[in-house]
């Protein structure tokens, strides 16, 4: 029988390796799979490019990975966020890269790597330092610039519910990036605020096919992280 | 003096209410962080607006009542909103399908700089130890029907953001329809920067005195 | 008041116009708006270029659009069915043109007509005759071919529940073609088994946004092909 | 003679066994119209395979019973089909999603012709008056991880269709694994063909005369 079901975070990172390429889910707060996170920081992997549309807020969740010094390498859109010091202070003493990508090409390029297109023109940054080195064409009399699609080692998202064939649905605003990443990761690693029968949600609804789903832990009670930073606390705790 | 004069202009309500005033019934809408969100408080009577917002959210309610709030029910800007009957959530990909593909029919931004062909930068001074962070900005100018600017006239140092060039990073190229300042409405048209309208107490030569890039009446 | 339902199929359809490009929902009968097609055919439009999966069967919907001799164009990936007779003969006798595209490559040009993208790399078809004279490139040791964006003047849906903001549901495998088609053209025209108040679908399990939707008109018992097709009946009946 | 004796080689159910031993529990599996649906009636006992078909449903579960058809349940084969509890639909660019993006590990295709290197044939003659016809193959062969394919050996006239080089337009180039016959399994190799099984009274001499392609043991 499938069950892609696991009975601890941890046992749901350990296959996490250094050097990885890892997803993470969120927009802000909503949507961060912040005890994936925390999972991945006891689970001591290094080395990592991370894809993610912000670095996180306060000393939780990203942050608190970027802090570890765990992460070599950004790929995100907007890397400032209210309460966000951990990255500007490393990206400015040169101890992180960054590589920015407008927000709708660094869905479309995930949509792509998870959709197995290697690369699409988009007409986002032509004439902006971001098109810098890349290949533009004109298509209709309209100049667009060529993008590669991305593709990940692993994925952490959370969602709402999941069944045992990792089908999902999500909650508000907290669904944005956690389909695409689904997608366009070998193994995808999911954290259910409740885990329900197979059957249970209905076909028409669901919004993450299982296939594209690997893992799943249950987090019934998820922590918000800006309560977690209103509150100043670190990860490690 | 004149610059000394209590009431040159419009306030920042007004300026809104200025933006709101262009924007037909009907339309679907982005509106940026910070002053473009104030649009939304304006609207006339009698039009229904869709507001989207691009981390997933298409039919964008007001604030919440405080208590009220969901830490996942958010607009771009990280606020928590409300949604209306008949609104809908939708990924990231889908988000931008409806930002790229020309379906939004305005969006309203802020803008450290304009030139006088309509390029906008409006994400980064480009200075050093700035960390860069664009966002959805250059999706949406590259792909919303009408872009709407809504600034200050001029820097808090009393630069000009009006200018021939811009010498900031880019957001995009020739994609601002029209700006909404504190002291004037100025639409971008092939042939220059042509003011429709211009603030109380504001008189063309002040404006043009106000602003790098040459005015048309 | 944002209300984008109409009062009559013919009200639905009246602004087509001869030469459009029509995207026609459907996958053999699932999804196929049968009753906008008949209202299309009433209404007299030519010389029409149509974007849809098959090409119909029997002498009704879309074969009977094909057998009227309005469609100068079919873009499609399986013209042949159970009993499709009209376009095969048409076909030989030289009287309509055919672009057989890939079904995948089909699904994925339309969404990439939604979604501004205005090309994008495949790899299916390389290597066949379905990719000559298009542009070739390896990315990363793999060949792939160029494909453009497909947008259409208008759209033909068939759905299962909307709104009046254009906010829509499908049924089972009736799905397909449909969300995509609603988003890369002009106008999309739906009919909806019934039309609801607005909220009255959850905001979680809109497939389609209302800003992909221009009309609605309620069609609550549409007839089904396969059925007429049995009965051997012929539109205009 | 030996070309008269009855029972030479596998039965249809005997082939399509064959292909679904081969599936490992737990596989996400495309299943081409004809006899490659047959394969999913013969999986073995503790496997749980997922079927998904092109036009939209993952999870498709049996036949339906007389009178249970739904005319907008269908597969790709436009046949009534049921649904399995833990199924779910989805629009044609996320199927495709799952086909391209090589999400679905196994796929089981007939096909007019196969070459030595694994290039496939299964959607057109090139007869001048065909109706080409070309559906979802093209996209499956180009993204499945694993493309099975499930055929007669010989051509109803007795034609070979293991070939040295297809002569009909090609589905996709060096894409099949595995080749499913009456008469053998065989599998390609960057090296050639080698035969893993002979079906029943097929020996390696016989099966070589039906075949164009060199083979090997």
């Amino acid at each position: 029988m499938i069950n892609k079901t696991v009975q601890s975070l941890a046992e749901a990172v350990q296959n996490i390796h250094d050097g990885a390429t890892i997803m993470i889910s969120g927009f802000g707060e909503a949507g961060s799979p912040i005890e994936l996170i925390h999972a991945l920081i006891d689970q001591g992997a290094k080395d990592l490019t991370v894809v993610s549309n912000n670095t996180g807020s306060g000393n939780v969740g990203l942050a608190a990975l970027i802090e570890q010094r765990r992460v070599k390498k950004m790929i995100c859109s907007f890397p400032r966020t209210a309460n966000s010091t951990v990255f500007p202070e490393l990206y400015n003493a040169g101890e992180i890269e960054l590589e920015l990508v407008p927000q709708g090409t660094l869905a479309e390029r995930i949509r792509a790597g998870g959709a197995g297109i290697p690369a699409f023109y988009t007409p986002a940054s032509v004439n902006t330092p971001l098109a810098k080195g890349k290949e533009c064409r004109v298509f209709d009399g309209i100049e667009y610039v060529l993008e590669k699609g991305i593709k990940a080692d692993f994925s952490l998202v959370k969602c709402e519910l999941a069944d045992r064939y990792g089908n999902l649905t999500y909650h508000a605003t907290a669904r944005n990036f956690g389909p695409i990443m689904c997608t366009a990761a070998k193994t995808s690693i999911v954290q259910a605020r409740k885990i329900v029968e197979a059957g249970a949600i209905d076909p028409e609804i669901v919004v993450t096919p299982g296939i594209f789903v690997n893992h799943i832990i249950e987090v019934s009670k998820p922590a918000n992280e800006s309560e977690l930073v209103s509150q100043k606390l670190t990860y490690p705790w | 003096m004149v610059e000394k004069q209590i009431n040159i202009g419009w306030s920042k309500t007004e300026m809104a209410q200025n933006v709101a005033m262009d924007i037909p019934d009907g339309s679907y809408v982005n509106l940026g962080i910070g002053m473009p969100e104030m649009v939304a408080d304006f609207v006339p009577e009698g039009r229904e607006l869709i507001y989207q917002t691009e981390n997933g959210l298409l039919g964008m309610g007001a604030v919440p009542m405080a208590g009220q709030e969901d830490p996942e029910l958010i607009n771009a800007g990280k606020k928590p909103v409300t949604t209306i009957p008949g609104a809908c959530f939708f990924h990231h990909a889908d988000s931008f399908t409806m930002i790229r593909g020309g379906h939004i029919d305005v969006c309203v931004l802020g803008a450290m700089q304009i030139s006088k062909n309509g390029d906008l930068a409006n994400w980064s001074t480009g200075a050093a130890n700035a960390i860069p962070a664009v966002g959805g900005a250059m999706d949406l100018v590259a792909g919303v029907k009408r872009i709407l600017v809504i600034t200050q006239h001029n820097t808090k140092d009393g630069k000009a953001k009006i200018l021939n060039q811009c010498s900031y990073p880019l957001t995009g190229k020739g994609v601002v329809e029209s700006i909404y300042t504190n002291l004037a409405i100025i639409d971008v048209k092939d042939e220059g920067l042509y003011v429709r309208k211009l603030g109380p107490n504001v008189d063309f030569e002040y404006l043009q005195k106000h602003t790098e890039a040459k005015l048309y009446q």
